[in-house]
């Protein structure tokens, strides 16, 4: 008995230095981690800091200078507001309207490559690791890189941000969408394969319907994205509501009725799609959300 | 019509279904038995090209099936129904649509995308829904089905493809002893009424007994036992689950007549208890 | 000898558009070396990726120096008189200070002159482009009598001169405006300008291109220096600029985009008209 | 029961099974059919059939051929009658006066270049002769102010464009040009010539195992700091900038990010139903952080270049301040869904609200949270290079300018590589810390 | 030392807890049983102040609880420990981690910020983990370990606040019988080696009767049987849930040696049906 007791305590001890062993070694981590954290970022913002034509600690101050002369300009010029509004908008339908068919050719290419480079539900299974590198790459190349290549192809207009929009929708969603159809129940596609289905009877009858509530959430996050990224691919050249913007405020005072104006649309639209977006998600992921 | 020749299925190092052979002449029912990991569902599988087999072959009316691809195999596929334990059904859709799924293979993809079923088709799987009892629930969503509708639904989807042999896995496995009698029932006057061939894998003797005109008993992917339930003895089946003396069949039942002795007796001692 | 290290602690010169970012910092870099030596403090050069960038670092006072176009500088003087102010100015080979915008379309395309033009796709490069933009903007409704809204049937921003060229060479475009100094053959894009470097980058086939309008002499733009800055500061980089070319010319080469005569003096008076026509076109 | 009703019983289920799938079968055509008609609508408003004639083929075979390939031009002054090599007729490719590759020949005033076996041009003063395979001698000169040109048959095939002033000649071989002031024959080659080292670094031409391992070239400095220093400050393609322009790209996303992450954390918990009980401050945090996304990076960048002016800072804070619009609508969506139950064991304790916060509220939301910021950093990414090229700093500045203007296909398809090289790689790194981070200790 | 006074909890127009009174002189291990909705856990949840009470007091050593306000209540809550159904603990941080949890009222914030805890404290955690028979798994996340070990866990961190009293909210209802035992056990030493009193909210009349010295038993918001577990007939239980005659206590068990006959009186059954 008395033996046991030892044994006990030194089994006791052991795991007593055992841990504080281990506490320690996991603390020295995280202050490792710590350290090397604060200094990337203080060293980050040193340089950043360094090689930006204006200070921090300088601009701070003069921060709101320019939305100042910009807002002093248009409130001078209230009355114009209504018909910029209306001279714009347009170019901003053509921007929604880029984003729209981007998403849309993007998320039914992504259904597609979804479902070829999803284990259990691949046409060929052997070339899912090709469709998946497939999609990394039209994720990784920035849609800004297709788009200016194209510009150069077919000309200054909206298909070129269209493609180059989808180009990237196809990857990013696909990615999403694979990891969805990962999780769906197999059980109805191999019934439908027992009664001799297609593949696409399969995919169209037995997987879409489950995980269709699921791709649209996506889907609908992914315009509000994408009508950003509308935006900014006309400022370099793309056409729609950001090439009115980047002329009006380049040109800057005189103009800055007109710069509001296409912020205030541009707000408008980009927070308008993010609620109805999210009012749809919200539905979807909360039952009521048949397709 | 329908003759396995040397059939196996290897996954890996793992022997599913080990040179299993066997003949049939006529549309029979019969019900293949076998422990848990015996080879069963593999074996059903393969005859309906839902797996690839390893080796050996299957001829039905002198074809070999094996040797099928494509639109051939998905035909073979449409002649051959089959019914899972899990019943399969897109749970999302109407239960005439399942229905209907069942000639999928009949139709061109594009038809049925666009939901074109012709309509003596839809007649049709009204009328198999009635004489299986559920037409009342055709437009209902599958999954708001109980599980013994659900299967019925899925045997109404393999009568929809007017089949040469229906092969059932484990039908009954994941219904409650009433739904399963219902499920048994149909299978049966199916294959009495129209005279289709069934197979169909069992996890209990007293069903197969009960239901088949033949029995075929598995252990570790070989067939141990093939003959009429009269021949399927205690002693069989003691061998054919690999089981020691203290082996009681009514452990693999699920008939109600068993359940509620067995119920009434768990009752009777609880009370003792009190 | 540094002379005003304690006044300033940096020199940034914005580097307006032209050519690719890399090519623009390269050939201004031997201007900083120049400066981080005269002046005795780190000269950065800072390539924005159009006109506005460098004119928002002059208004905001994050950028020294620059040498702006005529009308960028009005912009500027616009917004904040107080910001910059003119110090010298380029001169060509014949000692004028004055460049053109010329007008131009493809060869195939039948037009010939501004009034062939009517109802086709007319292309500006940048709107704070003098050449690009303020004197066409101002000369070509005179000379076609006509709004340019309602003559043309599109008129549209490239971005920039180069973007100019290669759109019509493409035929995004039918027509635009770039700037050259209006010297030289036609055949070589003229002595200096837009067209110069796209013909000898080989960018554009300057047979394949013909003139269809030039404006009148448009002053040079002015290199400017912040007003806020040191006098000592800004007489250092004066003389530097002014010197150049003499002290290395081949740096000037590259500062000045071409051939030159050199910076000389300027003054804000230079460039009263082109303010008060960005002002007029501002409202 | 009547027969009534027994037909009535037998008829309904199937007429109502006919009436479903006939309303399936509409909702099945009119979405595909709503979709077309919006594409057909677009098809239109885009002016696809237009797009069409302007697809500009000719400008893809120059985009291909260029990406994988250089030039190299033999000039002649025609003022000076000075005649000059250079690869891409930049400064930096010029070959040393005298110095030639081997199919330059020059002898005094002629100069002789094989384009390719059978092809040779030649500048015999102001004259130019191209022997063209298959067609005959042509011969291009000047004639006081117009060009002089003269055919096999007198006439002006195809692949010459003539005028008084310039006459081009372009064959696969490469191409002659004549003008007043000078004239070129430009020779085409497969490869990224001078990628390593330019023609006045000495160790251009040199193979790696020579430099590594062979004598020292440079007598000043020993092989390998001599060839990366050459290599490094490449004049032509500038690798030490455009890898500071990469790191600078990934730093505006980093800061960015990770600042937007510090800032939004705090706030999201304002925002978060259970933890900001007061309604008027939640709704507050939240139009701020709607704000802060709706305006977007773009425009914030503009909106900052005035006070701060060019450079990664300003991208840096523009990054910030959307994604703590986004990381907090993110973060305060995460903490209203925290699992309560942990935080009431802490609570059961008597543990005070910052140590209920700490325990029984951060441990739970780190892995999301963290995956939240690892997802974003590594979208930050591709946004940074197009902040980069409005802002004026990092590759994207680099990429969109050299796209712009339209040559050095070369240097474009270098930074796309680049650029999709960091991309990926960031997505990887994100990956594994994620996986490290979350699942590890 | 414990007395409740008309303890009342409104939740809207429902009342969860109804003028609950009952006095607790010495330590005692008290269990209080009750049909699903009897307010149980509402009754605990105010006395460890986690809910705040309608009306009545709670009355501890002649204090009342219901008064403590801010580092008072917080100190009443580290004297009074909770142990929960779901255990609560935080999932991904490691046992010794949680057990330390337990100190949190008594430490200052900045401290613990920063995951500092004092190296006594993390011995006596480990020693209490040792006592639990669980210091094996004291590295380890705690979402890594059974609910029984899980359970343990909790309740080492209930000690480590060395509380007057714990209190335990259905300890073992997400357990399994085998789990369910070690936890109780566990309580009970603890109750009886250091004395300290311990309420427990508990399903099964079994436990409550086995570890218990006193029962209380709550319907629909009130007291209804407050006695030792010998007074707790059958039909006295009756009472409590409220039931018919043909209320089986057995219904309630958890316990492994029920639980033992109940399945040995069905293989003996089902070996007679053989
Ligand atoms: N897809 C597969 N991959 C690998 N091994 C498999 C696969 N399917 C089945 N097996 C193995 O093959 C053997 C036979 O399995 P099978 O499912 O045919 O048995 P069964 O008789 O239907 O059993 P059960 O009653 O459990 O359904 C088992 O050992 C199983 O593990
Ligand atoms: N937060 C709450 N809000 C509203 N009603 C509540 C709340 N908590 C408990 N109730 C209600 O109070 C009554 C008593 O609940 P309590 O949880 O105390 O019962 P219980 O005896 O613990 O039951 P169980 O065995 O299910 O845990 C129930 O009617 C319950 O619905
Ligand atoms: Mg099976
Ligand atoms: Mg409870
Ligand atoms: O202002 P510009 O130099 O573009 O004429």
């Amino acid at each position: 008995m008395a033996d046991l007791t030892a044994r006990d305590i030194d089994r006791a001890g052991d795991s007593r230095s055992a841990y504080l062993a281990l506490v320690r070694r996991r603390q020295t981590y995280s202050f490792l981690l710590l350290i090397v954290f604060v200094a990337l970022m203080v060293s980050g913002f040193r340089i950043a800091n360094d090689r930006n034509a204006g200070g921090f600690v300088d601009g701070l101050p003069q921060i709101l200078d320019f939305p100042a002369d910009v807002v002093s300009e248009a409130w001078r010029n209230a009355a114009e507001l209504p018909g910029h509004f209306l001279a714009f908008l347009p170019a901003l339908i053509e921007t929604v309207n880029i984003a729209a068919v981007a998403t849309l050719v993007g998320a039914i290419a992504a259904i597609v490559l979804a479902l070829l480079s999803t284990r259990g539900l691949a046409r060929w299974p052997r070339a899912i690791p090709l469709f998946r590198r497939i999609m990394d790459i039209m994720r990784a190349i920035p849609d800004i890189v297709i788009a200016l290549i194209l510009i150069f192809l077919m000309g200054v207009g909206p298909m070129p941000a269209v493609i180059a929009i989808a180009i990237h929708t196809a990857g990013a969603l696909g990615k999403l969408f694979s990891e969805v159809a990962e999780n769906a129940d197999l059980k109805p596609v191999e019934g439908l394969q027992s009664v001799g289905a297609r593949w696409l009877q399969q995919m169209y009858l037995g997987v879409l319907p489950q995980i269709a509530p699921n791709l649209l959430s996506y889907a609908l996050l992914r315009f509000e994205i994408n009508i950003r990224a509308s935006a900014i691919l006309g400022f370099v050249g793309a056409g729609g509501i950001g090439y009115e913007l980047k002329n009006a405020i380049t040109w800057g005072q005189g103009q800055f009725a007109e710069s509001a104006a296409i912020f205030i649309l541009l707000f408008a639209t980009i927070v308008f799609f993010d609620q109805l977006s999210s009012a749809a998600r919200h539905r979807l992921a909360h039952g009521k959300g048949a397709l | 019509m329908l003759r396995i020749e040397s059939l196996t299925k290897r996954f890996g190092a793992n022997t599913a279904v080990d040179a299993a052979s066997f003949t049939v002449d006529a549309p029979r029912m019969i019900g293949i038995i076998g422990a848990s990991g015996a080879g069963k569902s593999t074996m059903l599988r393969m005859i309906s090209r839902l797996t690839d087999a390893s080796e050996g072959r299957i001829l039905f009316d002198g074809r070999d099936v094996l040797q099928l691809r494509g639109r051939a195999k998905r035909a073979w596929q449409s002649d051959c129904a089959m019914i899972f334990q899990q019943f399969n059904l897109v749970p999302r859709l109407d239960v005439v649509s399942n229905v209907l799924h069942g000639t999928l293979g009949q139709r061109s993809t594009l038809a049925t995308m666009f939901n074109l079923f012709p309509r003596e088709d839809i007649h049709r799987a009204i009328d198999i829904l009635e004489r299986l009892g559920i037409a009342e629930h055709a437009a209902k969503r599958a999954e708001a089905l109980s599980g013994g509708q659900q299967q019925r639904v899925a045997i109404a989807r393999a009568l929809m493809q007017e089949p040469k042999m229906i092969l059932a896995d484990e039908p009954i496995a994941s219904l409650d002893p009433m739904n399963a009698q219902t499920v048994m029932e149909a299978l049966r006057r199916i294959h009495e009424e129209d005279g289709r061939m069934v197979i169909a894998n069992l996890h209990t003797l007293d069903t197969a007994r009960r239901y088949c005109d033949r029995v075929i008993g598995m252990r570790l992917g070989r067939i141990v036992f093939d003959g009429t339930p009269a021949q399927l003895t205690t002693g069989a089946a003691r061998d054919i689950y690999g089981a020691g003396a203290d082996f009681s069949e009514d452990a693999t039942s699920t008939e109600i007549r068993d359940r509620d002795l067995y119920a009434e007796a768990a009752l009777r001692d609880a009370e003792a208890t009190v | 000898a540094p002379v005003a290290a304690q006044e300033i602690e940096e020199f940034n010169i914005g580097l307006l558009g032209g050519e690719n970012a890399q090519d623009r910092l390269a050939s201004n870099q031997c201007l900083a070396d120049y400066a981080t030596e005269a002046l005795g403090v780190p000269v950065k050069l800072f390539a924005p990726a159009d006109y506005n960038g460098v004119m928002q670092g002059l208004l905001g006072g994050t950028i020294d120096m620059a040498w702006l176009g005529a009308s960028s500088y009005a912009g500027v003087y616009v917004q904040d008189p107080e910001a910059v102010e003119p110090v010298l100015v380029k001169t060509n080979l014949d000692g004028s200070y004055s460049y053109h915008s010329i007008g131009f379309a493809r060869t195939d395309s039948g037009i010939g002159s501004l009034q062939d033009a009517e109802g086709k796709v007319f292309g500006f490069g940048d709107p704070n482009s003098t050449s690009g933009y303020l004197i066409p903007q101002v000369e070509i409704p005179q000379e076609i009598g006509a709004d340019m809204e309602e003559f043309f049937g599109d008129v549209r921003f490239t971005g920039g001169h180069e973007q100019t060229i290669v759109a019509v060479a493409n035929g995004d475009i039918d027509a635009g405006v770039t700037w050259a100094d209006g010297l030289g053959a036609w055949e070589d894009g003229y002595n200096s300008g837009a067209l110069r470097k796209a013909a000898d980058a080989g960018i554009v086939d300057m047979n394949a291109i013909q003139e269809i309008w030039k404006s009148k002499p448009i002053p040079e733009g002015p290199v400017v220096l912040r007003k806020a800055l040191p006098d000592d500061v800004k007489q250092t980089m004066v003389d530097l600029v002014q010197n150049l070319h003499e002290t290395d010319p081949d740096c000037a080469y590259g500062v000045a985009a071409g051939e030159t005569a050199g910076f000389t003096p300027i003054t804000h008076d230079a460039y009263e008209t082109i303010i008060e026509v960005r002002k007029a076109e501002s409202s | 029961m009547t027969d009534a009703t027994a037909s009535l019983a037998a008829t309904d289920p199937r007429a109502r099974a006919e009436a479903g799938i006939r309303r399936q079968r509409r909702i099945a055509l009119a979405i595909p059919a709503a979709i077309l008609l919006y594409l057909i609508y677009i098809f239109f408003a885009f002016d696809l059939p237009g797009l069409a004639s302007r697809l500009r083929v000719d400008n893809m075979v120059t985009l291909v051929s260029d990406t994988w390939s250089y030039k190299t031009h033999v000039t002649r002054d025609n003022r000076s009658g000075d005649v000059e090599v250079a690869i891409e007729g930049e400064r930096q490719g010029t070959y040393a006066e005298g110095a030639a590759p081997d199919w330059v020949t020059r002898d005094g005033d002629v100069t002789e270049i094989r384009l390719a076996p059978d092809h040779l041009a030649v500048f015999d003063g102001g004259q130019v002769r191209y022997d063209v395979p298959g067609y005959g001698l042509v011969t291009a000169e000047h004639d006081g102010r117009d060009i002089a040109l003269d055919t096999p048959d007198g006439t002006v095939p195809d692949f010459i464009s003539a005028s008084g002033a310039r006459v081009d000649i372009t064959t696969h071989a490469g191409r002659v040009s004549l003008t007043r002031n000078r004239n070129e024959v430009f020779r085409y080659f497969a490869g990224w010539e001078l990628f390593f080292f330019t023609l006045s670094s000495p160790y251009h031409g040199h193979a790696a195992g020579e430099i590594l391992f062979g004598d020292r070239i440079d007598p000043d400095r020993s092989n390998i700091v001599g060839a990366w220093q050459d290599f490094w400050g490449n004049p032509m393609w500038r690798h030490a900038d455009v890898a500071w322009a990469l790191g600078e790209t990934i730093l505006m996303a980093f800061l960015g990010t990770m600042g937007a992450a510090l800032v939004a954390l705090p706030l999201g918990f304002a925002a978060a139903r259970n933890f900001a009980p007061v309604l008027a401050i939640r709704f507050a945090v939240r139009r701020v952080f709607d704000f802060a996304r709706g305006v977007d990076a773009l425009i914030w960048t503009i909106l900052l270049s005035r006070a701060f002016g060019p450079g990664p800072l300003t991208g840096t804070l523009a990054i910030l301040l959307t994604d703590t619009g986004t990381f907090g609508k993110l973060f305060s969506e995460t903490l209203e869904n925290v699992d309560t139950r942990q935080i009431e064991g802490v609570r059961s304790t008597g543990a005070k609200p910052l140590q209920r916060y700490r325990f029984g509220v951060i441990p739970q939301i780190t892995p999301v949270l963290l995956s939240q910021v690892l997802y974003l950093l590594e979208s930050n990414t591709r946004s940074a290079t197009i902040i980069g090229a409005i802002t004026g700093g990092g590759i994207g500045l680099l990429l969109t300018q050299a796209i712009i203007t339209q040559k050095d296909w070369e240097e474009v398809s270098y930074y796309i590589v680049l650029i999709v090289v960091m991309v990926i790689l960031m997505d990887t790194v994100s990956g594994w810390l994620r996986n490290k981070l979350i699942r590890g200790d």
